[in-house]
């Protein structure tokens, strides 16, 4: 099985990488461009009892794998 | 939203107090609305107004025929260094943000005290950093706990923080230094300094000048981040308020600071601009009263104007944001233009957000709304000065009453050596500063990893001028920033004045007379009358000392509240030192060149007169004996002051092959160093012996002789021929010197009236050199 | 010789770049802004050290889209001499005219210190004065900086002799523990297949003075003026 | 709508960030991890045909957001 993990900035937190490549794209010419926002994405290949993984993965997520202060993460195991 | 009702609850929440609120009454003839609270609050704080600290920071000697700004004049100090050039310098701390988030609060801390230089019309040129986090290894070796993994995630994220803003941004971070000390857990103490060069005549003031004049806002746009940072650096740390904080903390983009900086520089030399002023703690709030309070004038802005990045920001939110990299430009009307070319070229969000006019009021509007109305001078100016109660603190007592005859001497001084050069806080910080990119722009000529960095000012260094063909002079500056803290701790007084002591004996030792300094106080909560004392003391030993090395304070910082549910952090008052070296030839580094050159010993071998013989509160009590007390070595500035001369005018006459201080560690460890501390290249350290031979001071005990730390003492070598005559000349100086041993071999060799230490320089290396990096995989 | 130094908005080697071969080597250079489309007959590029856009995304992934970057393209496919240091290096890669990527260090952290170089061959127009086995003794500063291409590519580079240089240890010797990023083959830098664009992570310009601690990277610059000097012996072609 | 991107580090390619973390995890206690990788997660909101889109940010991504010498890509536009 993998865990796929999506980590991204909080919405209220400044993101100057999404900005930056929003810009970029806008510069070289893409139309109907908004906002961007830059995260992680992580594959863990995982063995075990997906219920048991599942909140060993969300405990991984919380303190280890972001940073809760500034990121958001959600994941899915498949 | 109707504004709430000012409640008692409300008022404290900003950290007023009942009579600080009348006072706002007093000052407004009216009630504040939410708004007004709150800009009153950030600029009331102790961070932006000193009311705690102000009637200390008196004493420091501020004046020197070559100070061209002084302190608290302007965002920083300025300082002529002669051929039309100047410098501009300032240390400022980043303490509780980095507690909450290290990387981006140590990165938002360097953007900060770039954006002060900037401000000034300089050209920044070289960061500093000085850090100080809880204890990275167990005493014992054992596994590592919570809390020692937590403090490796924050010095762990706290350099990355800093190498990532310094190293995009394109600045070398070339000196600094690194404690650990169980005090510091849970608020890791982040001060970060930077230097900037500029010509007499670039010279920016943030004032607000000329009715009229438009006033224009460039940079990101305003979010919600770091609200009310200013207020919260004024607070003991705790869950509650860390928590607070977390919702709102600051994101820095470097490669936004450089476009702003580089803007900036382009704009200021075209003339057009009437004043300037970054948007640091208080944001919005801060650099618009600041500037129409400088120059007495009012200021008048719209909030609607300025760019946000949320929807629905209230003006609270909006005046009270700490949003990094946006700076205040007030141009001089009919100038517009030049001002948006330049933005625009290089890619800028910029917005004219108000003017001056003749009123002499701080007038906020959203939409054409009054939401904030005061007298810009008695925001900025007329907060309340508090004089706190001071009273000795009771540890004290014990500390004084230390004496040594509980403590054998060592039988084991080589294991003891190793013991020291692989204990964090004196283990080469090569860890920290090879993430920096310590040699960008060309002129570092003395890397970190000797006593004080030396760079060069050539003509790329300066902002772009007018006349762009004027020649320029180069110059080389030495900087270190220094804090024994536990000195500091055990005796106030004393203590602080060995930071300054120490900080000036690098620059000495590099070959530096000292131009001037900047000091960040880093200590617990003010209302503790004993805390109070602390910094009343160490305020006063660092005046002395920096008047006693013609060192004026041209700024600094004070973070006072540094306290985690464990207690308050040692007394921390960090000191950055700036100064000139005159010629190229004069750079003197720290480790020894050649075989067979002499070393000398420039004063005392240990102060005799020091009933703990330097060893009170040494990192060898600290280590060895697990015992963080005793009286800290003395430190006599008139003789100190006196050593830096001599060491100086040796260094002059040409002879001076390496200079090396004393200092955490005493004369063995500084020994140790001067064979293994020469960077050759990645895996190839350059290596070389001594033969030491102190057999001829047996009546001191073994561990004060290696490990004492005693002040005033300096290692250096000569070449063989010079030996005697450098002796002489030291002591017709009226320093004391004394020949210990020569240069050579593979290994270092103490030769003591008790026996041999003797180390070989690979094993030396390996234990210093990678001590840090051992820590932090855990190994 | 007049060197054009490209000049992206957060470029922060630029000033060096221009410094030594100014004021150090004696040669005429000019900052060209990214926006610009021309390189105003320059007879080198040198694409300078720095973090182009932030650095955001990829290392010069962005800056490979700037104007003057086009201008690049055209100059290289003439023949034209570019050297690409460091943040230079890594736009060269993203835009094409250098094989190979450069990702993060193995250590995953930034690195900032002297290294030794070796030039396995003369036969470059930015090696050719860097006189057989000489170790060159110049800095680093980068946190992305490990070489990697597939296996292909660097069969090709080292059949066509196109690694210009290897990170070594005192003793001349690639060893892995003189590889401060983990690239292949301790590679630290690179040449085209037609030898006139090279692009290398170490900062030569930070090594041309010996109140610096070395002087050693000038001789990757003498190498270029040499060639540039023979260019302008010969004659046009037709 | 939005454009999810992942891009993913190509097998051949050195992944020291997904080793450190896979280390990571085991030293944690965490019971069977295997392989770790890190990539990016990009999302973009943009506005358009979908068709068009699509083409669009597949040329974005080929061209500007992966560099194929060490990257893989997939998007989805929701
Ligand atoms: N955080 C840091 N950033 C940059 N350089 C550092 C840092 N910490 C220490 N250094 C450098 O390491 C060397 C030793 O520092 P330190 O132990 O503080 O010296 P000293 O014993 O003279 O006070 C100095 O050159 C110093 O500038
Ligand atoms: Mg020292």
């Amino acid at each position: 099985m993998k865990a796929k993990i999506i980590i991204t900035p909080k919405k209220a937190v400044l993101d100057p990488q999404g900005k930056t490549v929003q810009n970029a794209l806008e510069h070289m010419g893409y139309q109907g461009i908004g906002a961007v926002h830059v995260g992680k994405y992580l594959e863990i290949e995982v063995t075990g009892d997906p219920a048991v993984l599942q909140g060993q993965i969300d405990e991984a997520c919380r303190k280890f794998l972001s940073n809760p202060v500034i990121e958001d993460y959600k994941f899915q195991i498949e | 939203m109707p504004d709430p009702v000012i409640t008692p609850a409300l008022i404290k929440q900003h950290g007023l107090t009942p009579e600080e609120f009348e006072r706002i009454r007093g000052i407004l003839e009216r009630e504040p609305n939410l708004t007004e609270l709150g800009i009153f609050s950030v600029m009331w704080s102790e961070h932006c107004s000193y009311k705690n600290s102000r009637p200390l920071l008196k004493q420091f000697p501020t004046k020197s025929p070559k100070i061209l700004v002084g302190a608290g004049e302007e965002n920083a100090g300025i300082i002529d260094i002669g051929d039309g050039l100047a410098i501009a310098f300032k240390i400022e701390s980043h303490n509780h943000p980095s507690a909450v988030e290290p990387f981006q609060g140590a990165a938002t801390g360097v953007g900060g005290i770039i954006r002060d230089i900037f401000t000034m019309g300089a050209r920044p040129v070289c960061a500093v950093n000085s850090l100080r986090f809880g204890p990275i290894t167990t005493v014992d070796g054992s596994p590592a706990g919570p809390a020692v993994l937590k403090n490796r995630r924050l010095f762990t994220g706290v350099v990355a923080g800093i190498a990532h803003y310094g190293n995009c941004f394109g600045i070398p971070t070339i000196a600094g230094e690194v404690y650990f000390d169980a005090s510091y857990e849970g608020n890791p103490l982040v001060n970060a300094f930077c230097l900037g060069v500029l010509r007499h005549e670039q010279i920016a003031r943030g004032a607000a000048k000329g009715i009229g004049n438009p006033v224009f806002y460039v940079g990101p746009a305003t979010g919600r981040d770091g609200l009310a940072g200013a207020a919260f650096a004024s607070q003991d740390l705790t869950e509650e308020s860390a928590e607070q904080q977390r919702g709102a903390v600051q994101v820095g983009d470097p490669f936004m600071e450089k476009l702003v900086m580089e803007a900036c520089l382009e704009l200021l030399a075209t003339g057009a601009v009437a004043g300037i002023q970054d948007m640091g703690a208080a944001g919005l709030t801060c650099s618009t009263c600041e500037t129409a309070a400088r120059a007495g004038t009012g200021i008048e802005i719209d909030l609607a104007k300025v760019p946000q990045r949320a929807p629905n920001m209230t003006p609270y939110e909006i005046m009270l944001s700490e949003s990094q990299e946006r700076m205040l430009i007030i141009v001089h009307k009919g100038r517009e233009e030049e001002v948006k070319r330049i933005f625009d070229k290089w890619d800028l969000p910029w917005a004219e957000i108000g003017f001056v006019t003749d009123t002499s009021r701080m007038v906020v509007k959203n939409h054409g709304v009054v939401v904030a109305d005061i007298i810009a001078r008695k925001l900025a100016d007329e907060a309340p000065v508090y004089q706190r109660e001071a009273r000795e603190p009771a540890y004290l007592a014990a500390v004084r009453a230390f004496r040594l005859t509980g403590v054998p001497d060592t039988t084991d001084p080589a294991g003891n050596l190793n013991t020291l050069l692989a204990w964090p806080t004196i283990a080469s910080k090569n860890w920290v500063y090879r993430q920096y990119d310590h040699m960008v722009r060309d002129g570092s000529v003395v890397c970190p990893g000797s006593d004080a960095a030396v760079i060069r000012i050539k003509a790329d260094s300066l902002p772009t001028a007018a006349d762009a063909t004027a020649a320029v002079t180069e110059k080389y500056l030495a900087l270190k920033v220094d804090c024994n803290a536990v000195y500091v701790y055990l005796d106030p007084y004393e203590g602080a004045k060995t930071v300054v002591a120490e900080v000036a004996r690098n620059l000495a030792c590099a070959g530096a007379v000292p131009l001037g300094s900047t000091d960040n106080l880093n200590y617990g909560n003010p209302h503790n009358p004993e805390i109070f004392w602390q910094l009343r003391e160490s305020v006063r030993g660092l005046a002395e000392a920096c008047r006693a090395f013609n060192a004026p304070v041209t700024g600094g910082n004070v973070s006072l509240y540094n306290q985690n549910p464990g207690g308050p952090i040692d007394p921390t008052p960090t000191v950055a030192m700036v100064g000139l070296v005159e010629k190229l030839e004069h750079v003197t580094t720290q480790w020894f060149k050649d075989a067979g050159d002499a070393i000398i010993l420039l004063g005392e071998i240990a102060d005799r007169q020091d009933p703990l013989l330097g060893l009170g509160g040494s990192a060898y009590l600290q280590r060895v004996h697990g015992l963080k007390t005793g009286s800290p070595p003395r430190c006599d500035l008139e003789r100190e002051a006196n050593l830096h001369l001599a060491l100086r005018g040796l260094i002059h006459t040409g002879v001076v092959k390496s200079a090396h201080d004393c200092s955490d560690g005493g004369l063995a460890v500084a020994l140790a160093e001067c064979c293994i501390s020469r960077p050759i290249a990645r895996e190839t350290p350059g290596l070389i012996g001594a033969v030491i031979d102190l057999s001829g001071y047996g009546d001191l005990r073994q561990d004060a002789l290696l490990f004492g730390e005693s002040q005033g003492r300096v290692v250096i070598s000569v070449a063989p021929l010079h030996a005697a005559k450098v002796i002489a000349q030291a002591q017709a100086l009226g320093v004391l010197a004394s020949r210990l041993g020569t240069v050579g071999g593979s290994a270092l060799q103490i030769t003591t009236s008790a026996g041999k230490l003797e180390g070989d320089t690979r094993g030396l290396h390996d234990h210093w050199w990678h001590a840090l990096a051992r820590a932090m995989s855990g190994e | 010789m007049n060197f054009a130094v490209l000049q992206f908005p957060a470029s922060n080697c630029d000033q060096d770049a221009v410094h030594v071969l100014r004021n150090v080597l004696g040669h005429s250079a000019r900052l060209v802004w990214h926006k610009d489309t021309s390189l105003g007959g320059a007879d080198a590029v040198i694409v300078p050290g720095g973090f182009s856009y932030g650095d955001y995304l990829r290392t010069g992934a962005i800056a490979r889209f700037s104007p003057v970057m086009q201008a690049v393209q055209a100059f290289a496919a003439h023949g034209g001499l570019v050297l690409g240091i460091c943040n230079g290096f890594q736009i060269l890669c993203e835009a094409g005219l250098l094989p190979g990527a450069l990702i993060r260090n193995r250590s995953l952290q930034f690195r900032c210190e002297h290294i030794f170089l070796r030039a396995p061959t003369p036969d470059s127009p930015f090696t050719n004065r860097i006189p057989a086995g000489q170790l060159l003794r110049v800095p680093i500063a980068h946190g992305e900086g490990c070489y990697f291409a597939d296996d292909t590519t660097l069969g090709q580079l080292r059949a066509q002799n196109r690694i210009l240089w290897q990170y070594v240890d005192a003793a001349g010797q690639p060893t892995d523990a003189a590889n401060p990023n983990g690239s292949l083959d301790n590679i630290a830098g690179i040449c085209n297949e037609r030898r006139n664009v090279a692009g290398l992570m170490p900062h030569p310009e930070r090594a041309a003075e010996g109140l610096l601690g070395s002087a050693d990277g000038r001789l990757i610059f003498e190498s270029l003026l040499h060639e540039l000097t023979a260019r302008a012996a010969r004659p046009p072609a037709a």
